[in-house]
């Protein structure tokens, strides 16, 4: 005997254009469309805002929060955080300076070598402290918020000795003009620089094991230990390149700047998380796309540039900030729940 | 009953041997001095009650804990596996009672988590496609390998799991209650590849609770009490019920109690009932007070969800959902559980346990806002200890110490600690979402005769079970779930496994 | 050679910045009557221009013979924990106090119980509203900001072509910026020069650096940067890269070494000096004179001075900033 | 050879006084015994630090910490964060200047009634902020970083605004003199309401079902909300109670400042989270205890304090307290190992 139910309207186009939409919605994320908007609103409010100049500097100013992001995304995909970014950022910036002003006063006549002493010093510096972070983490189990909040404030003391508070000059203007200003086929290096780095990210973290293992330890560090997956080495692994994304961001804004500063990168830590959230990377880890945490990077540094030219008044930019960032997160709840509804 | 030490074949040593394993837990020997070996080509099972050290022993074999003494020796060699890694690496794979599928990924890269397939550094995510492909229709199973785990159900989480031991190089294959929430048709799927791989030598220990299994699979069978080596016997040798006083110590006696049937009212009624995800498209039921309902289906054909979606899990797309009289389609799960609707899940880890936190907090969750807990906003924590501890003596719990994080318990009895919860409060309407998953066989006897107790004193019960006899026994009407919709409805004599079984694969009731 | 006598502004009634300043000679003690323990009290210790305040002090120290212990509190938001370390400082005893506030009205209590507790209280830099302060040595930061506007409108006065100004006067709230703010609007009102567009932000040179390339963008025919030291040091290499060093100019309202630098070199056009070295020096000087009851002028601001390419080789710099070989320094035993 | 890896064989009684220490150390956790070392080291350094005076002023330097990390440490229960703890001092320190120096001039003769009501506006000001964020994360589903960043932005911008970036005075003297430094039995009045409120907040963690519901949703949201919890209503009400926890230490605050001030507060989040975590309060919900949290403060004000009279250099001193915080929570690490190790 068989009750089996009369058939409910199913109606999957009942509405086929809506529908498309809906699915594009789903498919492409909030961020392009909230990017494709954003240019819409500030295009309409300031005339200089749609220019190739004005873009090319949105996207060099979006640089170094972009390449600081896809660090902090490794971190957050294996579940933990890395608060100690402003502070990578700062001592790679004072030791590069440091060094390289050092090396060019020790052999004015290799000027690109002092260069590159001076940048792999600042590098190996910044890295270090993921190193330390990382082994904290890894074979202390320490909480990566405490672990990389405390180096945060021992390396932020050390980069604060080590200048004594004043930036450090005297790199050679080379370094500058070209890492900082220099441009290739009509981009600025630093882009370049990004862009490769971005390339770097995408493969490591979809196409290598190692990225694998990051989604892994996140998802489910039990799991993943069960495995047979090295985890340690993987939350080692994870803060080492964060430290070392920032480090290179760091020696960018070292050029960018012309000095070396302790006071640099302190408001990083939360803007790269927020750059990465916007882009719907988890906080409790596993889940995380590298192009949305660049366009997500790219998202806040234009708005911020599009408030500038629109000459909003500084207060309000803070609020309209806070305003948007959490409009992103909602909108990308709507998506999902959008998303649930198709059925593929 | 032969003694397994006198058993051994001269000149070949064991492929795998434990002497004198200890572990400690805190407050609790997990085992004690256990011995244990295993032969190549042999399946080999371990039977126990819940905490009887089961799962402890095959994750010190597994490499996943470090016993705190005692000798491993693989093929007379000494081994030890620190990691999970290592013991892989030695062709020792293992199927865990708490899966180890990462839930963000994809099926085919939980199949291949931990030792993905590369070419030159990068991943080879084509070739990984094939073989996951080919791996799941060889096992049978159907999944979409591009699946999300987390939107899959426990079965089918289970069915990943399980293929992904049979992905790798074995020597030594164990599988930790690999069956509790699969229906036959993927069990016996299962059973095929274990003899397979039985034929080329391979050691497999494996764990249930489940008798029918052990007589279709085991060759030996080793039983635990308390940490402490009982016996190791030959399977052909021994009884069920012989098995069970060995487990026990004491005789169980009838497992499925008979529960009397006297239809009242109508409690629930779910008429033509479609979710948004798709899973049930149209299907009606109804249950009455003192009746027991059992739905049954396969992995996957709704039963499940359509309960989920009365209780207000799932987003439905039509039809009605009638509790007590009052149209509740789409209420809150927090409304129905007040107007007394009781909902078990099935997967204990993801719906149902904090794990860090005690059992007993667990146990009383929801009936905190009821009177001896409920002091108008305060809560009275003397009372709710006590009260935990009644439910907790009633359900057995082992060790008895409910004020322990429920991460520190056995499968079984973590299922205990959920199942207690429907203890907490009067309901009139419970439904039991695979209940007895990883509980033994004399608990499951006490389960089923304290589901028998609610049903007679008037309550409407519906249990929702894969596994069969449960079904089969139990019920006093059932519905067969087939694609989202009720392929049929059997009542009393009815319920047969040559009735059900047709049904299952879409077959019209005769 | 000794700092001293130098050339001060007064101000008497002291506190009053009402009434008009006079102008004195300011001679310190020879010597302390014994080494007194000196608290001080920093908002932060991270950039050059509170560097230099630093060494004034300690230099004053050593020179005197008095114990110094100096804190920071880690930056202008951190005004619970300042108070936290004038707490603990001084309750391990102190003589006097010198303290570089972080808010004008909200240590007002704690001056209150220092005085209480009869340690004398000395306000440096920042300025604070408490009636019961023991002396003061600062400039108002309003005087500073005047100064860079009155540089700027004395250059484009009232009638002649006007000329377009982007004014980033620092992190929003901290009172220093909004008094700089408030000289800088007064003083260039009724000029030629048109303030384009206000930009607060943080005093990290990242920040002042994306502010100016924005501003830039917004306003492609502007004519003056305007703004703090740091937005100075942040828009030379910026200006010099697009082109724009000869168009737009910039002016600093504080200064720096890296100020100074670009000031030689004529990056940057000017910036008015408040010689934080000198403050620290009497500051310390008026709090060892409180400690030992011979304080005479309880108000004293070194003479702001603007300096540009023209003048910056006569200018004893050794006022402003802390020699190169100097380090923070927290303790003089 | 055995496989009991490094484990060395269990020896219950070999050495009964360790096994005592030990288990002491397990029982009575990792602060208590960090404070003792911390108060025998500072009192070795410096003769003032063992005064009453002197503990009575770490005591009350405290209260703010203290009190805002009871909040912080509810919302943290339920898995979340609240980065909106800064915000929400300053804008009640602006709100309940402005409002209680209004009173004040419009009812002169009635000024403990201006006292009271402007206390009231900033309470109210500062607690909306909460259930602005709680109906973010609750009702919106927007992950609570960014909905309590996106509010701290938007809350700052409001507090200046309201300020134009100075602070507001004007509120009656008596304010500051009872609420700010007024003592009853010898106790500042701040410690009074601290004590108060840490009593509040235990009984309501421990024994109302308002309380065990927050553990439940940081336990297992699932599981909560199948068993009948009103998880939103929980959520909502968790950072309401957060905001008006910090409400209340910004209107002590206020008083202790005599001014309101929107530049107050931005080292909170951090710092409040950071004495959580060492409290053994898990980031991922569902564990901590209210005792511990108040030891957390205590402990980083403590340490501050000491590092303070022994005279140690700040730049020092940030690297001191970066290492301390790391120490701490190896030191439970260690613990929690011990733990393990004892039999029941
Ligand atoms: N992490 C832990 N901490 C403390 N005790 C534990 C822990 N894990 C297991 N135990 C205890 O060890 C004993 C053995 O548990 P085990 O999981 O091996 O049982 P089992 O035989 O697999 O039972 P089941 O059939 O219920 O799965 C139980 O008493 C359990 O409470
Ligand atoms: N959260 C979810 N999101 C998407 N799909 C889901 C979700 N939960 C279940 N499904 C799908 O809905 C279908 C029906 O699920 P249901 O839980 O009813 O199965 P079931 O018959 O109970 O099987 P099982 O024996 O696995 O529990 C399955 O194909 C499952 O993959
Ligand atoms: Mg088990
Ligand atoms: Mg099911």
């Amino acid at each position: 005997m068989s009750i089996a139910a009369t058939n409910t309207p199913q109606t999957p186009l009942r509405n086929p254009p809506r529908q498309l939409l809906k699915r594009a919605f789903v498919k492409v994320g909030v961020l392009p469309i909230l990017l494709v908007f954003a240019i819409l609103v500030f295009r309409s409010m300031s005339d200089n805002f749609l220019t190739v100049q004005n873009l090319t500097n949105v996207v060099r100013q979006s640089v170094f929060l972009a390449i600081v992001s896809l660090g902090q995304m490794m971190v957050l995909l294996t579940g933990g955080f890395d608060l100690s970014v402003g502070t990578i950022l700062a001592l790679t910036s004072v030791t590069t300076a440091l060094a390289m002003s050092g090396f060019a006063l020790a052999m004015p006549d290799m000027i690109l070598l002092a260069i590159v002493l001076g940048a792999l010093v600042g590098l190996a510096c910044g890295t270090l402290v993921g190193l330390v972070s990382g082994i904290g983490v890894a074979a202390f189990g320490v909480s990566p918020f405490i672990m990389t909040l405390g180096v945060a404030s021992m390396g932020f003391g050390i980069a604060l000795f080590l200048t004594g508070g004043t930036p450090v000059y005297g790199m050679p203007p080379e370094f500058g003009e070209v890492m900082g200003f220099g441009a290739v086929l009509g981009l600025p290096l630093p882009i370049w620089v990004a862009i490769g780095l971005v390339g770097v990210a995408y493969v490591l973290v979809n196409w290598t094991r190692l990225g694998r293992s990051f989604y892994a330890v996140g998802g489910n560090a039990r799991a993943a230990l069960l495995s047979g997956i090295n985890t340690k080495a993987s939350l080692v692994a994870v803060y080492v390149l964060s430290a070392l994304f920032t480090a290179v961001a760091g020696v960018l804004l070292t050029a960018r700047l012309d000095s070396g500063e302790a006071n640099v990168g302190s408001a990083m830590p939360l803007e790269s998380i927020a750059a990465c959230v916007i882009a719907g990377v988890s906080l409790r880890g596993g889940i995380g796309r590298v192009e949305n945490v660049v366009l997500g990077a790219l998202f806040i540094n234009l708005v911020q540039n599009g408030m500038n030219l629109a000459r909003i008044d500084s207060y309000l930019q803070t609020v309209v900030i806070g305003a948007i960032l959490i409009a992103a997160v909602i909108f990308d709840q709507i998506r999902l729940r959008f998303a649930a509804d198709l059925k593929d | 009953m032969t003694m397994s030490a006198q058993d051994h074949r001269p000149g070949e040593p064991p492929l795998l041997e434990l002497l004198k394993v200890s572990k400690q837990y805190p407050g609790v020997l997990a085992l004690d001095a256990m011995n244990f070996t295993l032969r190549r080509g042999e399946v080999h099972v371990l039977f126990g009650e819940n905490g009887a050290g089961k799962s402890t022993l095959i994750s010190v074999i597994s490499g996943a804990t470090r016993p705190t003494s005692g000798d491993m020796l693989m093929n007379g060699e000494p081994a030890r596996f620190t990691t999970v890694h290592e013991a892989r690496a030695q062709g020792v794979t293992t199927v865990f009672q708490e899966f180890s599928v990462v839930p963000s990924l994809s099926v085919e890269e939980n199949l291949f988590l931990g030792s993905e397939l590369s070419c030159g550094g990068f991943l080879a995510k084509r070739r990984m496609r094939q073989e996951a492909h080919a791996i799941l229709q060889r096992l049978g199973f159907d999944l979409d390998p591009r699946a999300t785990v987390a939107r899959l159900t426990r079965a089918e989480q289970q069915m990943v799991e399980i293929a992904r031991a049979f992905r790798s190089k074995l020597s030594v294959l164990i599988l930790d209650e690999p069956t509790a929430s699969l229906t036959d048709r993927e069990a016996n799927r299962l059973f095929e590849l274990v003899d397979q791989v039985k034929a080329q030598g391979v050691g497999i220990i494996y764990i249930t609770h489940r008798m029918h299994e052990i007589d279709r699979l085991a060759d030996r069978i080793t039983v635990l009490r308390d940490g402490k080596f009982i016996a190791t016997v030959d399977a052909r040798d021994v009884g069920q019920d012989e098995l069970v006083g060995l487990m026990t110590g004491r005789v169980v006696g009838q497992v499925f109690p008979n529960i009397a049937c006297r239809p009242g009212r109508a409690v629930l009624s779910i008429d033509r009932l479609a979710t948004g995800s798709g899973s049930v498209k149209g299907a009606s039921l109804q249950v009455r007070a003192g009746e027991l309902v059992g739905l049954a289906g396969l992995v996957g054909s709704g039963k499940s969800e359509i309960i989920r979606a009365a209780f207000g899990l799932e987003r439905t797309t039509g039809g009605t959902v009638t509790f007590e009289g009052k149209d509740v389609t789409n209420a809150s799960p927090r409304r129905l559980l007040r107007a007394g609707f009781s909902y078990m899940p099935p997967d204990r880890r993801v719906e149902g346990l904090a794990m860090m936190r005690p059992c007993s907090e667990n146990m009383t969750l929801s009936a905190l806002d009821l009177k001896p807990l409920a002091e108008g906003p305060f809560l009275n924590r003397y009372r709710e200890a006590a009260e935990a501890r009644r439910h907790a003596a009633t359900l057995e719990l082992h060790p008895m110490r409910p004020e322990r994080a429920v991460e520190a318990f056995s499968g079984g009895n973590q299922q205990k600690v959920l199942l207690a919860r429907s203890l907490t409060r009067p309901f009139s309407l419970y439904v039991f979402d695979e209940p007895t998953v990883g509980v033994d066989v004399g608990t499951r006897a006490a389960i089923y005769r304290f589901i028998g107790r609610l049903c007679e004193a008037g309550a409407a019960v519906i249990v929702i079970s894969s596994d069969l006899p449960e079904i089969l026994n139990l019920s006093h009407r059932a519905y067969v779930f087939y694609d989202g919709r009720v392929q049929a409805e059997l009542t009393r004599p009815n319920i047969t496994e040559a009735a059900i079984l047709p049904l299952f694969f879409g077959q019209k009731a005769a | 050679a000794d700092w001293y006598p130098l050339k001060v502004d007064i101000w008497d009634p002291p506190f009053d910045f009402s009434k008009p300043r006079q102008q004195a000679e300011y001679t310190p003690l020879a010597k302390a009557s014994a080494p007194h323990k000196i608290c001080v009290s920093f908002p932060h210790l991270k950039d050059a221009y509170w560097l230099g305040v630093d060494y004034g002090i300690i230099d004053e120290a050593k020179r005197l013979g008095v114990k110094v212990q100096l804190l920071e509190a880690g930056g202008y938001t951190e005004l619970s924990k300042q108070i936290s370390q004038i707490e603990d400082c001084t309750s391990g005893g102190a003589a006097a106090i010198i303290i570089g506030a972080i808010s004008y009205d909200g240590l007002n209590n704690v001056v209150a119980e220092l005085k209480k507790k009869k340690i004398p209280v000395v306000d440096v830099i920042n300025g604070m509203s408490s009636p019961e302060l023991g002396a003061k040595s600062l400039v108002s930061f309003a005087d500073m900001g005047s100064k860079a506007g009155v540089f700027l409108a004395k250059q484009h006065p009232a009638g002649s072509k006007s000329v377009k100004v982007a004014w980033l006067p620092g992190p929003a709230g901290a009172g220093w910026v909004e008094s700089g703010h408030k000289g800088f609007m007064e003083a260039v009102k009724g000029s030629a020069v048109e303030i384009v567009d206000v930009k607060y932000g943080d005093t990290g040179k990242e920040v002042q650096a994306k502010l100016v390339e924005d501003v830039l963008q917004a306003h492609p025919d502007l004519d003056y940067i305007a703004g703090t030291a740091v937005t100075a040091e942040a828009a030379v290499p910026i200006l010099r890269a697009r082109g724009l060093a000869d168009k737009v100019k910039l002016v600093a309202y504080y200064y720096t070494p890296g100020v100074d630098q670009y000031i030689r070199r004529g990056a940057v056009l000017a910036a008015p000096t408040d010689s934080p070295v000198i403050q620290g020096r009497v500051a310390l000087d008026q709090a060892v004179r409180l400690a030992e009851g011979k304080i005479e002028l309880r108000h004293v601001g070194p003479i702001i001075e603007v300096v540009t390419k023209d003048n910056v080789s006569k200018i004893d710099m050794s006022t402003t900033l802390a020699p190169a070989s100097f380090k923070p320094t927290f303790t003089t035993n």
